[in-house]
């Protein structure tokens, strides 16, 4: 399991080369990546600011992956989320799921993404022309995450 | 009892304030007393926490209810509902 | 849209960024890279030989993400699948799909994984210590498919 | 009418060939009698095209069925369910 926070940008081929190295019995891996767009809510966005709060994001991101684990047989999960300043099309996270089949690494990979966004103590705020504000967390999201609770 | 509180995002800009450490007495113990205690300090306290508004709070870094238990020398995070991802 | 089928290997981050250049409309990518694992069915497999059928497959690629695109409210998808001789842990298929949400790109990218499985013409022949074999396509494989004729 | 035909994987190796062209009855002309007419060449084709074996069909390279209808010039491909990915 790995989780990292960071305001420096990564590179897809070197997280999941390193994540997978020297396992030959990882057949799938899902991955997401979240990035900047230039409009959101009807404005346009010129720029992110990412705040997180520092001593809880190691902890809920780690505690999200760890449901993960025991929920699905993966064999690893990688969390990479930056913060900061960040630009249109930047990169902002990265979720990658590791596992013998798909499935498996597909539902885990969508759950961490789900769970990161209603969990997870990062804020938004969007510079647009009308000046800076602060993103409003979406229903939809509670909604996604909630789905997860069902038995299955 | 000294707990130490920290503000987010909106709640930070709304509040004016990034971080304090607070005496809180004995009777307000859990997090439904804590935000007692911090909406008396008048209208802008009480509008910003009233129980219709969304934020979320943390206790030592985990995510609370208003039944938590909150205790001397405690870590209490109050934030908007998170918006990352 | 773009479809490939390739012998030669690819590089994610390179494929990832062509894929989503000049584009900040995009919010979500969702990505699905299958390798070779070294154990199969309890036997271990030190290669595996991809065959397929090249007049149908880019068509047959083409079509599933055609019905995904259709489908899903998705910018654009994405499929590379080698074929030839591949080695343990060499990377097989890698299949992204770009969205303004993640739902949409998750939900597409399994879709057409899903598809690919049952529906394009790849057959698979792994080297084994008792010789070469041919894997036996998975009846979990022929569910997984069917789950996306449920209306929804 | 005249069939390209294609085998391929375990299908090809069992038949021990890749590719033909036949020479198909007109009344044969779907996929169910193009079966008939290749099962007819005897104990080892009647035993691989068995309508209990795992075989799909594709006809100019789409998926097809036992009432795809076959015509002239039309390439058909036999081969086991697909493994890729």
């Amino acid at each position: 399991m790995s989780v990292r926070v960071q305001e420096a940008d990564f590179d897809l081929s070197t997280e999941i080369k390193a994540f997978r190295a020297g396992r030959p019995e990882i057949g799938a891996v899902a991955a997401f990546v979240g990035l900047v767009r230039d409009v959101n809510v009807g404005s346009a966005v010129s720029g992110l600011t990412l705040e997180h709060y520092p001593a809880m994001t190691q902890k809920a991101l780690e505690g999200i992956v760890a449901q993960a684990t025991q929920r699905w047989e993966i064999f690893d999960a990688l969390v990479i989320h930056r913060v900061g300043h960040l630009q249109p099309m930047d990169q902002i996270v990265l979720v990658a799921v590791a596992s013998a089949h798909r499935s498996e690494a597909f539902q885990a990979c969508e759950f961490i993404m789900d769970y990161l966004k209603t969990q997870a103590p990062f804020w938004k705020q969007e510079q647009t022309p009308g000046g800076a504000r602060w993103v409003d967390a979406k229903a939809s999201d509670d909604v996604a995450a909630t789905r997860w609770e069902k038995p299955f | 009892m000294s707990v130490t509180i920290l503000y987010f995002a909106r709640l930070r800009e709304t509040l004016g304030l990034a971080q304090e450490k607070i005496e809180l007495p004995a009777h307000a113990a859990s997090v439904a007393g804590l935000l007692d205690h911090l909406r008396a300090r008048g209208e802008e306290w009480h509008t910003a926490l009233a129980p219709t508004q969304s934020y979320r709070v943390a206790v030592n870094q985990d995510m609370a209810d208003i039944t938590t238990p909150v205790q001397d020398g405690d870590e209490v995070a109050i934030f908007p509902p998170v918006t990352g991802g």
